[in-house]
């Protein structure tokens, strides 16, 4: 093994040498510089290796030959050889993406870069509190020369400031280092901890001094303008370096010197750093520049780091894996991002539409967000996890949520962003990227992969990149390159043969979901088929979805469970980011959805008590204190997915503005997982009770005023698409109002529902895509009259409006049926009086759909449209086969079903004798009442036919209209504000309360963001005196606690 | 369960006999509105001849295929729902259909022509149509709910959801009948029923002054033939619910007569008196009288 | 009504006056003073409600006469101003300003008389003929009876008389 | 011929033009037929009677003589006891009653609503007017013949007939429904050249397709 | 002795960073944070002076046996070596900025060189 000093030493005396090459040998000079930083990334490579997998010991390197005190040591253990190669590795491909800048600025540029590569790892090794001293004002000499990179002159101001404000730093450590020595007598951290130094005389305060000084180099708000500043204006390259390296090693020195202060420092630090995560979040919200958001951003992680490094002894054993976790992925994704914004021209954020040119970009962009907001399958996916549990185990509930809503703002940006990327900036001319430069950035990309992968294997739980359902829909960005139709085959045959495959270890629950989504979610891709070309990114999202989806009806424990939803959750988002209007309703599914994912992740942390690997059926031994508040987190949590009114402001966009074949992914699969997460929920907890008020009573409500309100606005939209959308609100309202019921038909009806609504809400978003794609409108009242252009379209509709509202002898019936013989068991009658009222609502908004789109008057422009594309067609027809099966034979899939909900009740179950269905209460015979009416309907018909075979065919505007003619089909066709009445009636339940209220609480943040901000006021001096006032501040604070 | 062939004619004969004492009915009941403003009012026989007559037009028109599908829809709905639920008590013969389902399905089967004529008004592509059916439904909404929870409190009171056995729990005694035993659900039940007959003050829905007769605006000749014939069973089918729900049921003809009868003059009284609602109006009737009544029925339970 | 008369003389040049009766005068007025005079009267004299605008046809004079017959409410009072236009290419000014109703009338005088108003809204639209092609019908140099001989089928056997002389032999048959 | 009955072009969503007609893509285009008696003899003289029994009226009113017409339905008169009805639709109606002086332009929307009804339907001119002009006679505007335009069954004189007349006539037309006399509706679309020769020489913007189905 | 240089050490602290804060002009504050960097100096050698103690150096006149006992501190000594050097090359590299500041600006006012902020 090469020994570490040589880390340091190869980029001093690299740095020396290139001083002696001649000037002019610049492109030399470079590769020199290359060649040193890949040496010292290689030094610290094999070290990580021989800790990994050599069981390498830590060893302590004594630059002198002798031990300390009367030497220096650098200390390489595992965290250290892991960061030193962090902080190289994002030297050298700095140093391979700063190419042409270094060139032209000449070797003295490359020698402070291998200077500023080599201070950081000092900081990272020494264990000697002066050293550190040297090697943070070695970086900071070199920052500040690295600063001048930037072909942004606003950057010399910045490089200035930061020297001001170093220079403040540099006076406290100084003075901090001294009294420490002269209170301990040695430089050494080891033994200045030993000896208990900051306990002693003036050590106190030299060791806050000491503290504060390696604090202020992790940027705290609000001590951290300065920093603000550089990385707005410096080269994204130095950028990506100060972010990545500078932050990795001021928070490992902070966590070397804290040891030293015993036990009143960590809290503070934590509080610093978690203050600092929350209010840069805060703050980040209303940025507009891309490097100033980064900024912002690095300052967050750093500052989450910081609070984990502080709550060093709350997290216990898995403090590296946390801490790491979230360092590692911070710098690869912030180092990444950097990077890419070096490939952007303009600095306002829409401007990374550019990145739309280049898949590979995107991806990497993907990749990096997905890094820092710590989805899966990244490490500060499983940082996050642990880390909460952790701080759940200690009922540190405050951190927990000040972490989470810190999270959720963080995401919001970010994700806010991404949308931008995606769907802004119509026509963008080609650009060309450098090659190297995106090599540089794919190589991040995929390193945030492999530490996805590392932090897989070392987080104790299955691996999530060894999962066949997610492994497979990564293969999709793999095959993205091929054409659409292969693609969409390979997606059918694959979840036909997954479904297939595990079949046989499904019980009747999770049978009903798999077969929805595996099959179900087949059978909507047959609608693919109609797109031609490659229809990049579609298969990946969708897959991703339904492999989230997949894992989550088979998740054992809490981890894969959440790890699931996460998965899926992703998958969506990008899947409903690909609409055309969409961007906007993409961000509000997304930040909801992680909402409530937090949600869920704090309740199955509160549920565990910190265990992170907990069994779901745990769930149903949780503590009585802690149930009720496991309960209503995940109730809440899964509640947002389902769209609970309340929470349902994300769902009619983004269900409205996906593409045609997404809208029935999102609305009738997507919605599914909600559910399930409600039947996982119920099925373990329970009755539950907080306060004295059942909270199973609670979801009952919710899910009754959820389907009037959803229903009811779904009456009133002229959007045929949002209309679908709302009633999706209704139809979940209803399930879980099923659901909540606690009874054995209740769960029936909900499962029911589960299948009908995926049927018959697919059919209708389809049949509603289709004729949209022909018609090129989604407002109904400008349709009309389509029934004999559109035919199989229309009969989709009619199947799918007659099952849908119930009406016998379609399938809908049966889940009335169910649902009337459930209440009769139930418990609490009043919201049962609310589901009455919702109900025949639907017959509102349904005949709308049909009559508005379908009949009525043709208009001109419609004239010559056709039947919608054959393959959106195809599945439509699938699904009426499919209703009307279901309708006659419902007891095929149900009475599994209904045997195993047996399990979880006593009695009330149905009774599946011959073709009789019979409760407690009533009895019900699919095929007879298909038979009778039928047969009803076919004599009537024949009669009919026999008056009638000779009727004139009329056209459409031989209509009696009091002795007048019509004027225009426009005008004839009732359309518009059908239901103008019954506004009047009812229209005071349709104000926007939620939005208002939503709109709010974004409202409220981003006018904090706004005017705090301000607080920045770009002045040297003043950031200076932040500092100062920082310190002060800390230390009132310190010494009061 | 044996299905025997027997059943079928036994329920045309049940069919056959209601749809005759339809019409009839539905001109007597004309008659004495006719009576209450002083006129002699149409001959008891005007519907049979007006139902002749319609089925002799020489001449037809059709918008289209759901146009055609509206009237047969809306009457295969009349006489399912009147084949679903045992007509006579106690007599096999007048059983038809109920082992189909029970009263769940008899409620539910309520829509099947209401929207299947919605379907084919909406075809004829006359806005006078599609305003009709935008009323109706707006008021079916609010009209419905009281029915619906005195459906739920009786249901709850036997225990049962088999119009049969309801019907059965309601013999013995006058007072065994519902209106006795849970006079409000039957109350708040009445008030739904007004509004689900067509008559004023809840006939805005046709308002032939206003939209010349909403849905079946287009319709004619046979088309409206069948829907007549739907007129004269649909009203009894519905009455027949509420007979067995609420006032013991009919164990014999000439009780079904009379209840049916009375029932419908219930109607027709209340039409004759009170003029026609608008939409909203009658919505918030139904919310603000029906339901709290229909609530109060439930909690009796 | 003297002391309207009296006040509007005051501003206006007024032409011949005729009190019909204890409510009602008519005026006649120059067509450049009728814009003005009517905005008086509305504004000033309480004249705010427009009864009607109608058209008598002097033809042995040539000219069309106009009445704007306005009403004020609150003294139960009406005046009619007149003014008399030639009949060859009868234009007028537009009053829709002042009154958004002479719209309408200004479109029957339009197709019954042939009186243009420039700028009247909707004035060439078909009023309340459909696909008239003939003169004017309400001229007077318009022969309705030869129009409708021409035009319309008749019943044979069809007497008519006139009703004055007819009514006359039938009462007085004695020709008293 | 009003604007919105002129072929215009339009372009479909996908951005293709094409050319409406009004007339030819919003009106049904077909001629009327004869529909002549089918049944045995016995059967249609039961329809006979059957219509005859039931005859409803177009709420129709085209001049003074909807006045006329109030009164019937109140309790002095009561035409309901003999069968006749109004009807608000044209589809569902057999009877058009042409109640009194008919200028062109109501000609129009009384040609429009007959061709409307569906056979057997019955034409019955009200008063003088419609019989020869009444004193209409020299009007710039109004017909004085109405059988030149439509099939008449039955006048009934007066200027107007009181309502007595009017129940006198409706029996009359129904002996003549009953004798199988009143095939207005036949003999409409065997001389349709005719009928609409007539009718087009008054009506002079002619704006709806040639039968209004 | 060793108080009077440690207060004097603490007030050219005070005085540097009073100065490097209130004054606006660029040059000012970097000669203020020199003053400040001397006041640390001072501080640094003067918690590392014994009383009665000779300097660190050995040579004949003190003897490695009895260096332990003769000599003050010498670590003190030599940190205050290293920073002096340190705090020169801050110094430079401040004073380089200073020079391209005023080519970029015409002005070493602070205060102009706000355009980034929030």
């Amino acid at each position: 093994m090469v020994s570490a000093i040589h880390i340091l030493s190869t980029g001093l005396g690299a740095a020396f040498l290139l001083g002696l090459l001649p000037e002019a040998w610049r492109g030399r000079a470079h590769l020199v510089t290359l060649a040193a930083l890949a040496l010292m990334s290689a030094i610290a490579l094999s070290w990580v290796l021989a800790f990994a997998f050599d069981g390498q010991q830590m060893v302590d390197v004594f630059t002198a030959g002798v031990s300390p005190p009367f030497a220096i040591n650098l200390r390489l253990g595992m965290a250290e050889a892991a960061l030193s190669l962090t902080v190289c590795l994002s030297g050298l491909l700095s140093a391979l993406y700063l190419k042409t800048s270094l060139i032209t600025q000449g070797r003295r540029a490359m020698a402070v870069l291998l200077i500023a590569v080599m201070a950081f790892c000092g900081i990272i090794l020494t264990r000697d509190i002066f050293n550190l001293f040297v090697f943070v004002e070695l970086s900071v000499v070199s920052v500040g020369g690295l600063v001048l990179l930037s072909d942004d002159n606003r950057a010399l101001g910045a490089g200035f400031k930061y020297l001001i404000v170093s220079q403040v730093v540099s006076i406290l450590m100084l003075l901090g280092v001294i009294f420490l020595y002269h209170a301990g007598g040695t430089l050494n951290i080891d033994t200045l901890t030993a000896a208990n130094a900051a306990g002693i005389g003036t050590g106190g305060l030299a060791f806050f001094l000491l503290l504060m000084a390696v604090v202020a180099e992790a940027k705290p708000v609000p001590a951290n303008g300065w920093a603000l500043d550089i990385y707005q204006a410096a080269h994204p390259a130095f950028s990506a370096l100060f972010s990545a390296a500078a932050g990795t090693a001021a928070l490992f020195a902070v966590d070397k010197v804290l040891v030293m202060g015993g036990p009143t420092w960590p809290p503070v630090v934590a509080g610093i750093g978690l203050f600092s995560f929350v209010a840069a979040n805060v703050l980040g919200l209303s940025q507009t520049h891309d490097r100033r958001l980064l900024g912002y951003s690095s300052i967050a992680q750093i500052g989450l780091v910081l609070g984990v490094v502080g709550l060093k002894d709350v997290v216990g054993e898995h403090y590296l894996f946390i801490a790491g976790g979230i360092l590692v992925a911070h710098a690869v994704a912030k180092a990444g991002m950097f990077w890419l914004s070096g490939l952007v021209a303009e600095r306002k954020l829409s401007a990374w539409a550019v990145l739309r040119k280049n898949p590979i970009l995107l991806f990497a962009f993907a990749t990096f967000v997905a890094l820092l907001v710590g989805l899966p399958p990244f490490p500060g996916f499983y940082a996050k996890w642990e880390l909460i549990h952790a701080l759940m185990a200690q009922d540190r509930v405050v951190l927990v949520a000040l972490i989470l809503l810190g999270a959720l703002l963080e995401a919001t940006y970010l994700m806010r962003w991404f949308g931008y990327a995606l769907k802004r900036g119509a026509d963008l001319e080609s650009v060309q990227f450098e090659v190297r430069k995106v090599a540089v950035v794919l190589t991040a990309a995929l390193g945030g992969w492999g530490l996805g992968y590392v932090w897989g294997e070392l987080s104790g739980h299955a691996n999530l990149l060894h999962s066949m359902a997610l492994l497979f829909a990564l293969g999709f960005v793999v095959l993205d390159g091929l054409p659409a139709w292969v693609k969409n085959t390979v997606a059918i045959a694959g979840m036909s043969a997954f479904f297939y495959v595990s079949y046989p270890g499904y019980d009747p629950l999770q049978l009903i979901f798999a077969s929805i989504i595996l099959l179900g979610g087949a059978a909507i891709f047959v609608a693919g088929y109609h797109e031609r070309g490659r229809r990049l990114g579609f298969y990946p999202s969708a897959m991703l979805m339904y492999a989230g989806l997949a894992m989550l009806i088979v998740a054992d424990t809490t981890f894969q469970f959440f790890a699931a939803w996460e998965v899926l959750t992703v998958g969506s988002y990008f899947l409903i980011l690909r609409g055309k209007e969409s961007e906007p309703h993409a961000l509000s599914y997304i930040v909801f959805s992680l909402g409530g994912a937090f949600a869920l992740m704090a309740g199955f942390a509160l549920a565990s008590g910190g265990v992170s690997e907990f069994a779901i059926q745990g769930l149903s031994d949780v503590a009585a204190e802690a149930a009720p508040w496991v309960f209503v987190l995940l109730a809440v949590g899964f509640m947002t997915k389902t769209a609970a009114i309340g929470l349902h402001i994300w769902l009619p966009g983004a269900h409205a503005e996906a593409e045609t074949d997404v809208s029935p992914m999102v609305s009738g699969i997507l919605l599914k997982a909600g559910l399930f997460g409600l039947f996982t929920l119920l099925m373990t907890m329970g009755k539950t009770q907080m306060y004295g008020v059942e909270l199973t009573h609670v979801l009952m409500w919710i899910g009754a005023i959820s389907a009037l309100l959803g229903n009811l606005m779904a009456v009133f939209q002229e959007d045929a698409k949002r209309l679908l959308a709302y009633s999706s609100i209704g139809q979940m309202g209803y399930a879980l109002f099923g659901l909540a019921m606690m009874n054995h038909l209740g769960w029936l009806m909900a499962l029911m529902f589960v299948i009908n609504h995926y049927v018959y809400k697919s059919m209708l978003f389809l049949s509603v895509g289709g004729v949209a794609k022909r018609t090129g409108t989604k407002l109904m009242y400008r349709m009309g009259g389509l029934i004999t252009l559109m035919p199989l379209s229309f009969v989709a509709v009619l199947i799918g409006i007659i099952a849908m509202s119930g009406v016998p002898p379609l399938s809908g019936f049966g889940g009335r049926w169910i649902f009337y013989n459930a209440i009769m068991t139930a418990e609490y009658k009043l919201p049962i009086l609310i589901i009455f009222l919702s109900g025949p609502i639907a017959f509102l908004y349904l005949f709308r759909l049909i009559h508005t789109i379908f009949l009525g008057q043709l208009k001109d422009e419609h004239r010559r449209i056709t039947e919608a594309p054959f393959w959106i067609v195809v599945p439509q027809m699938l699904f009426v086969a499919f209703l009307l099966g279901f309708a006659v034979v419902p007891g095929l899939a149900l009475r599994h079903v209904d045997a195993y909900i047996a399990q979880f009740f006593v009695g009330g179950g149905l009774s599946w004798d011959g073709l009789t269905i019979t409760s407690p209460f009533g009895y019900w015979s699919p095929v007879s009442i298909m038979i009778v009416t039928g047969a009803i309907f076919a004599v009537l018909l024949a009669w009919l036919v026999f008056l009638n075979h000779k009727a004139q065919k009329v056209k459409q505007f031989n209509i009696v209209f009091a002795a007048e003619r019509p004027h225009r089909p426009e005008t004839t066709h009732f359309a518009w504000n059908f239901y103008a009445p019954y506004r009047k009636a009812f229209g005071f339940l349709l104000k926007p309360y939620a939005t208002w209220f939503w709109d709010g609480v974004a409202g409220a943040f981003h006018g904090v963001a706004e005017t705090a901000r301000r607080f920045y006021t770009g002045d040297g001096q003043v950031y200076a005196f932040h500092m100062l006032g920082f310190v002060l501040v800390v230390y009132l604070i310190a010494m009061g606690m | 369960m044996d299905f025997e062939w027997i059943r079928i004619p036994h329920a045309l004969l049940t069919l056959l006999i209601v749809f005759l004492y339809g019409l009839l009915l539905g001109a007597v009941i004309q008659k004495i509105g006719a009576r209450a403003g002083r006129r002699h009012g149409i001959p008891f026989y005007q519907n049979y001849i007006d139902l002749i007559k319609n089925y002799a037009l020489r001449t037809t028109i059709t918008h289209g295929f759901m146009f055609y599908l509206g009237p047969v829809f809306r009457l295969t709905g009349g006489v399912g729902l009147l084949l679903f639920v045992p007509t006579i008590y106690g007599v096999a013969m007048h059983e038809n259909f109920s082992f189909a389902g029970d009263l769940i399905l008899a409620l539910y089967f309520v829509f099947f022509g209401s929207l299947g004529m919605a379907l084919g008004a909406g075809e004829s592509g006359h806005p006078y149509a599609a305003i009709g059916v935008s009323r109706g439904l707006s008021q079916v909404t609010a009209a419905e709910l009281p029915f619906a929870i005195a459906v739920f409190a009786v249901a709850l009171q036997y225990q049962t959801l088999s119009v049969t056995d309801i019907v059965a729990a309601q013999q013995g005694s006058v007072f065994n009948w519902t209106v006795f035993t849970n006079p409000l659900a039957v109350t708040a039940a009445m008030m739904s029923f007004l509004g689900s007959m067509m008559r004023p003050p809840f006939d805005v829905v046709l308002a032939p002054q206003e939209i010349p007769i909403g849905p079946p605006t287009e319709y004619h000749s046979a088309y409206l033939a069948l829907m007549q014939s739907n007129r004269a069973i649909f009203p009894i089918a519905k009455m027949v619910i509420y007979m067995n729900l609420f006032f013991g049921g009919a164990a014999n003809w000439p009780v079904f007569f009379l209840k049916v009868f009375l029932l419908y003059l219930f109607a027709a009284f209340v039409g004759v008196v009170f003029p026609r609602f608008r939409v909203e109006q009658s919505v918030r009737w139904f919310l603000v009288w029906g339901v709290p009544v229909a609530v109060a029925g439930l909690f009796w339970v | 009504m003297q002391d309207l008369q009296t006040r509007l003389a005051q501003h206006t040049d007024l032409g011949e006056w005729t009190q019909q009766r204890a409510d009602l005068a008519f005026v006649t007025v120059a067509r450049e003073h009728l814009h003005g005079l009517l905005r008086h009267l509305r504004d000033h004299e309480g004249f705010t409600h427009l009864v009607l605008l109608t058209a008598v046809d002097w033809l042995e004079d040539g000219q069309f006469q106009l009445t704007y017959l306005m009403n004020n409410r609150a003294a139960a009072r009406d005046i009619g101003v007149r003014v008399l236009i030639p009949r060859e290419g009868a234009d007028m000014d537009s009053i829709h300003d002042l009154w958004p109703t002479a719209a309408t009338y200004q479109r029957e005088l339009r197709e019954m008389f042939g009186i243009d108003f420039p700028g009247s809204p909707r004035v060439d639209e078909e009023f309340i003929l459909e696909g008239w092609r003939d003169m004017p019908p309400y001229r007077r140099d318009f022969d309705t009876l030869k129009y409708a001989q021409e035009e319309f089928a008749e019943r044979p056997g069809r007497v008519s008389k006139d009703p004055e002389t007819h009514m006359k032999q039938k009462l007085y048959p004695d020709g008293a | 011929m009003k604007d919105e009955l002129k072929p215009r072009i339009v372009k479909g969503p996908d951005g293709i033009e094409f050319e409406v007609d009004p007339l030819r893509d919003y009106y049904c285009e077909a001629s009327p037929s004869v529909h002549p008696p089918v049944y045995v003899k016995i059967v249609e003289d039961f329809f006979n009677w059957a219509r005859s029994e039931s005859l409803w009226i177009l709420g129709f009113g085209t001049g003074c003589g909807a006045i006329e017409m109030r009164p019937l339905m109140t309790p002095r008169f009561d035409a309901y006891r003999f069968g006749v009805q109004w009807r608000p639709t044209p589809r569902q109606a057999n009877l058009l009653m042409i109640s009194g002086y008919l200028s062109t332009k109501t000609l129009k929307r009384a040609i429009r609503s007959y061709e409307q009804m569906q056979s057997p339907k019955y034409v019955v001119g009200l008063g003088s007017c419609t019989i020869n002009g009444g004193m209409y006679w020299d009007s710039y505007n109004t017909i004085k013949k109405l059988d030149e335009y439509l099939p008449v069954d039955l006048y009934i004189v007066g200027c107007m007939p009181r309502p007595e007349a009017l129940l006198q006539g409706f029996e009359d037309l129904k002996q003549i429904i009953r004798a199988g006399k009143a095939e207005g509706a036949n003999q409409y679309a065997e001389k349709f050249e005719w009928y609409k020769a007539n009718q087009k020489k008054v009506i002079h913007d002619w704006d709806m397709p040639d039968y209004n189905w | 002795m060793v108080h009077i240089a440690m207060l004097t050490g603490f007030v050219l602290i005070a005085i540097g960073i009073y100065g490097a804060l209130t004054n606006r002009n660029i040059l000012r504050m970097i000669v203020a944070f020199t003053v400040a960097n001397t006041g640390v100096n001072i501080v640094l050698v003067s918690v590392g002076y014994m009383m009665g103690r000779t300097a660190p150096i050995l040579d004949a006149a003190v003897p490695v046996a009895e260096a332990a006992n003769r000599i003050i501190d010498p670590v003190p000594q030599a940190l205050v070596l290293t920073a002096i050097v340190i705090g020169l090359g801050v110094t430079a590299l401040m004073l380089a900025y200073a020079y391209r500041l005023y080519d970029c600006r015409g002005s070493l006012d602070i205060s102009r060189f706000r355009d980034l902020k929030w």
